[in-house]
């Protein structure tokens, strides 16, 4: 599915962080976000994905077509593997956890509470919900962290199949994944320390 | 689980875990035969061969229930609080995990001595509860018991919930005891003095007191078991815990 | 909707503290008051069914943090906004869940505290269905009281002061159905309006609990 | 052979019950935990058995 | 130590939470008694030091997961451990910091909280001063709580159950001394007890909180 | 300072991690950790701290000489750089923190709060706390995590220093710092899994 983003400003803690970002995204192709610590990829990844509402601007199709993986995971450490993914799958009205698994190399910890998995198999758990989302369009926000060469590799195959599917990704990242896509570089969005408009009413105020 | 030991040379050897389950293994038997017959000899006995008291009616044959789960359910912290001091002092794991299994059944034996109580005071003394010192500090111990065993759970690592309940146990037995004072102090109570004493003249008459001895016999003997039941379950899972963790490792 | 439910009843269940742990603080708080009020039954027995209302709302209240706190932290309550289910019905599941773990059990719990206090024998029916009624807007309004909160660090206590002052219409007709009924008075009105109050918490709350989860997690 | 238990048969009988209906659960449940890590136990034991001889194998 | 009391005691201040807080919670316990008990004084009066005890018992409860858990989390606990001043040291001051922000001021508006409650004239000498007494012992039995639970995700509830088991005797001679001194009842016996409970937990409790503390560190 | 260890052995959650480690750190040098993610760096180094009792072997001196550094940086975010700084200062029993503020370049930021800081000047923070305790034996577990070169640059400079005046550090980190000292490699001091041995009294059971 195809992603359009027209002039889009974000805001964080009341800041303005990012203004003009304009991008589309075709089905099948998947944009890298790059820039350095603190420019704003993981505002406007929420932004995307309607956690905040968007400052100025445009975002087509709206949430209800994404899927966000945030830093953080969401996963009960007292419920097993299984369980968790079933429920994200039930939520989502779909119901076949296996493929899920298989992609990310989670048969064999099926039965464990999540809480005893490591960094990195949790990591993979976290992955693995997007695709029993049934979600067009995916948002990752650094999913590589903690993750070893062989589990990157898995997800980097498990987004291709998934552009391949039709579908399409938008990748926060500092390393090199070998995508179908663009980058997009973000420091030049930064919005710029607001001169004094007396006359807008908000900016004098901010 | 199953070679050959060497005879021990201190008792203390007894706290091995492996020589723990040989020697729990080969006694459980045992001591789950001797428990059915105390138990079913001194419950008929009390319940079926007793005359009522002129006073309490038939309700004297609570007493069967009542005095021996009270002292097990007393006697059963204090077990603990052994267990525990010795695995402080010590680093005995059977020991710590013998303190965890007893709580359980001292939780129950202390919900069947309040239980039975507020059923024999409803007739006694016409009210199913009253703010009687000897009960208070019972209800005081439930929770005390409900505590330990709610620590026991929340804490993932073994070794480090085996120190807190254990500093727990010796922390609460000293206010415990300051709770029975405190609540003596503060009502009078209705309660039976003691019955049991070595004191011919305080004791109940001799009608009532076999089969309680009997009763109280089987009491400690369920105890025993649980305590080795437990226990040996405790051990097994401390094991299997220990397995799998060095399958992760490897 | 379901899945949600199940699972929030697993996760209490199978963390070891959400179930048992209100209960327990019930089962203090009504033992702890004969120490602080006196032991004899002439203090208690009027006391009663207010004691026990009062200890069902604050083992409630300590329990609030948890309906949406866990969730926010670990990131499940970002993935459940922008679920196919509306936020509204995350928040009356919420909500649900923490009624089947706390009002529930408290409510089962009351007649057994009862015999405690010395409630006099007539109040306990009463007790329980003013406690059945009441305890579901508890777990209503507290949800909207963790909706606030939920961004803030240790907002426990804030919690419990912001959701207080709500809890206090359920609390005085709650208590005095329980009351009337231990006294053996008419109790009709107090409970068509306990009635009414839970059935319009019910109903239009979550639409606010849904909002203020929104706006806590822009 | 039931004794006559007067106007205190409820009383009686029901802290019989109490008693033993606790007992009972207490111990039932006891020994299915027993037997749950039992066999939880053998399984793993097994499980490591199996891998030390596959090894032996392997390395001899 | 008197930097790590003045840096506890700017925190709870700055963090606009544990100092007033538990006073509020402490008026709205005091405040929502009337509603379910009934408001007419013949029954509020001779309970209303056992209330005023119990809701500060309450109150200083609810505030006690704040005492480590900040610490804990934020690695700062770990650093106290390792700096030139003994783990025994660290709980006492933490405790007196802990009776500072909240039974001090508890102790101090209790006066206050017994008019609503139709406290009789007598009795609010004696409820401020057994206040004063016993507050500094709920503190260091809170802080050894504290110890035990700190390491546990969301102990607060658990820290509750084993808590108020260990609070009996103080809470028994604390409102004992007040509802003697409500009535007018010689209260040398309790006052005494009351005093030597607080001293020898403030001599002892400390140990084992340290030992608590450094047994969760590990 | 020197630093002696000799044959630790060290566990973490009821599990041998480490077995076998002997090193000694002269005065003035430094020693870098190496090992792979889970090998027991951090384990190490709370032993060495005293945070948590050695399973076996010895080392000189005891905690009151060392200073620590972990993944968190213990300070408050209500309260401004300074007071945090002055507050470990005054705890360790020193005063002057303007040093400190120099040499990690936060005598821009002595009033902000240390919660409205980035993550970098949070860890700048952090390693400046070091400096105000006065101890001798420096142990950093990563400590350039989140920081940019500049910074990296600021950490080094201040570890030269302290070697320079006659103390010395072990540093856990994956970068390369160019400490004047030697590398240890972890991997080899891996505990094996313990075989069953009969006789052991506690083995047999763990
Ligand atoms: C909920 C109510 C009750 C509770 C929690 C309770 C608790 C206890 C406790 C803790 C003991 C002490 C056992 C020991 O010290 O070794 C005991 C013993 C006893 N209780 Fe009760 N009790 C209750 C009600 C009653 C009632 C209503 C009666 C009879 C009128 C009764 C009669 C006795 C007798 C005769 C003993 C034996 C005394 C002794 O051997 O020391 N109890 N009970
Ligand atoms: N809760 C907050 N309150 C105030 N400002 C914030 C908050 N969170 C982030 N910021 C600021 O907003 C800006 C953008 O933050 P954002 O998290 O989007 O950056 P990022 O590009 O994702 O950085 P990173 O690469 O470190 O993840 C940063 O300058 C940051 O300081
Ligand atoms: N709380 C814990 N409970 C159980 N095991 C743990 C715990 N913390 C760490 N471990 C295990 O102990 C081992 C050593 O952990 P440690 O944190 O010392 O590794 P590390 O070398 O510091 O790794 P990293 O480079 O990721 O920081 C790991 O295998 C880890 O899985
Ligand atoms: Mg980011
Ligand atoms: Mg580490």
């Amino acid at each position: 599915m195809e992603m359009n983003v027209t002039d889009l400003a974000c805001t964080r803690g009341g800041m303005r962080v990012l203004e003009g970002v304009s991008f589309d995204v075709p089905s099948g192709r998947a944009l890298v976000l790059r820039g350095p610590n603190g420019i704003g990829k993981t505002t406007l990844l929420r932004t995307l994905a309607g956690l905040q509402p968007a400052d100025a601007g445009s975002v087509t199709p709206g949430p209800e077509a994404i899927a966000y993986a945030s830093h953080a995971d969401g996963n009960k450490a007292v419920l097993t593997v299984a369980e968790n993914l079933t429920f994200w799958a039930r939520l989502h009205g779909t119901s076949d956890i296996r493929p899920a698994l298989r992609d990310f190399n989670l048969e064999a910890l099926e039965t464990r509470p999540a809480g005893s998995l490591s960094a990195g198999q949790k990591r993979r758990l976290g992955l693995a919900r997007m695709a029993v989302t049934g979600r067009p369009i995916w948002l990752f926000d650094e999913p590589t962290v903690s993750l070893d060469t062989d589990s990157v590799a898995l997800f980097a195959a498990a987004v291709d199949r998934h552009l391949g599917a039709g579908g399409s990704a938008i990748v926060a990242t500092h390393i090199d994944l070998g995508l179908e896509g663009e980058t997009l570089e973000l420091a030049p969005f930064r919005a710029e320390a607001p001169e004094d408009h007396h006359d807008a009413f908000h900016e004098a105020f901010l | 689980m199953s070679e050959k030991l060497p005879r021990p040379s201190s008792l203390w050897e007894y706290a091995n875990p492996r020589r723990f389950m040989a020697l729990s293994g080969a006694t459980l038997p045992f001591v789950a035969a001797g428990t059915t017959v105390a138990l079913i000899v001194g419950l008929a006995w009390g319940f079926f061969f007793t005359p009522d008291d002129y006073r309490q009616g038939s309700t004297v044959k609570i007493i069967y229930l009542h005095v021996p789960s009270a002292m097990v359910a007393i006697n059963a912290w204090l077990m603990m609080l052994v267990a525990s001091l010795i695995w402080l002092i010590r680093r005995h794991h059977v020991s710590a995990l013998a303190a965890k299994a007893a709580a359980p059944v001292g939780a129950t034996m202390t919900m069947i001595a309040l239980a039975t109580g507020a059923i024999w005071g409803q007739p006694m003394w016409g009210a199913w509860w009253a703010w009687d010192p000897r009960l208070t500090s019972f209800l005081v111990l439930f929770l005390f018991y409900l505590g330990y065993m709610a620590l026991w759970a929340a804490i993932e690592n073994d070794d480090t919930a085996a120190d807190l309940t254990a500093v727990l146990c010796i922390v609460g037995s000293v206010f415990a005891v300051l709770s029975r004072y405190a609540l003596v102090f503060w009502n009078q109570g209705l309660h039976q003095g003691a019955s049991l004493s070595l004191d011919k003249e305080e004791n109940v008459s001799d009608v009532f007191y076999w089969p309680l001895l009997i009763c109280l016999a089987g009491f400690v003997g369920f105890f025993v078991l649980l305590i080795l039941i437990r226990t040996r379950t405790e051990v097994r899972a401390r094991r299997m815990k220990a397995l799998q963790a060095r399958e992760r490792m490897t | 909707m379901i899945a949600l439910l199940k699972r929030d009843l697993a996760l209490s269940v199978r963390a070891g503290g959400g179930f048992g742990l209100a209960l327990a603080f019930f089962l203090i708080v009504v033992t702890l008051t004969p120490f602080a009020v006196g032991p004899d039954s002439g203090t208690l027995s009027p006391i009663a069914a207010g004691i026990l209302w009062l200890g069902a709302l604050l083992s409630c209240l300590l329990s609030l943090d948890r309906i949406l706190a866990l969730d926010f932290e670990d990131g499940a309550l970002e993935l459940l906004a922008t679920a196919p289910i509306p936020l509204e019905g995350v928040a009356t599941v919420k909500a649900l869940a923490h009624w089947l773990t706390t009002g529930l059990p408290l409510t089962l719990a009351a007649p057994a505290l009862g015999v405690l206090l010395n409630l006099p024998e007539p109040g306990f029916k009463w007790l329980t269905l003013s406690l059945a009624i009441g305890t579901p807007a508890l777990s209503v309004i507290g949800t909207f009281g963790a909706a606030l909160t939920v961004g803030l660090k240790r907002g426990g206590l804030l919690l419990s002061l912001i959701v207080l002052p709500l809890y206090v219409p359920t609390l005085i007709f709650g208590a005095e159905v329980a009351r009337r009924g231990a006294q053996g008075m008419p109790l009709e009105t107090p409970l068509a309006l306990l009635g009414g109050i839970t059935l319009a918490t019910l109903a239009l709350l979550p639409f606010a609990s849904a909002a203020a989860i929104r706006i806590n997690l822009r | 052979m039931m004794p006559d238990l007067g106007k205190y048969a409820v009383e009686v009988l029901s802290a019989y019950a109490v008693t033993i209906a606790l007992m009972l659960a207490l111990l039932l449940l006891s020994l299915r935990q027993s037997a749950k890590t039992r066999s939880a136990l053998r399984e793993v034991e097994a499980a490591r058995q199996a891998k030390a001889t596959a090894k032996g194998k392997a390395d001899g």
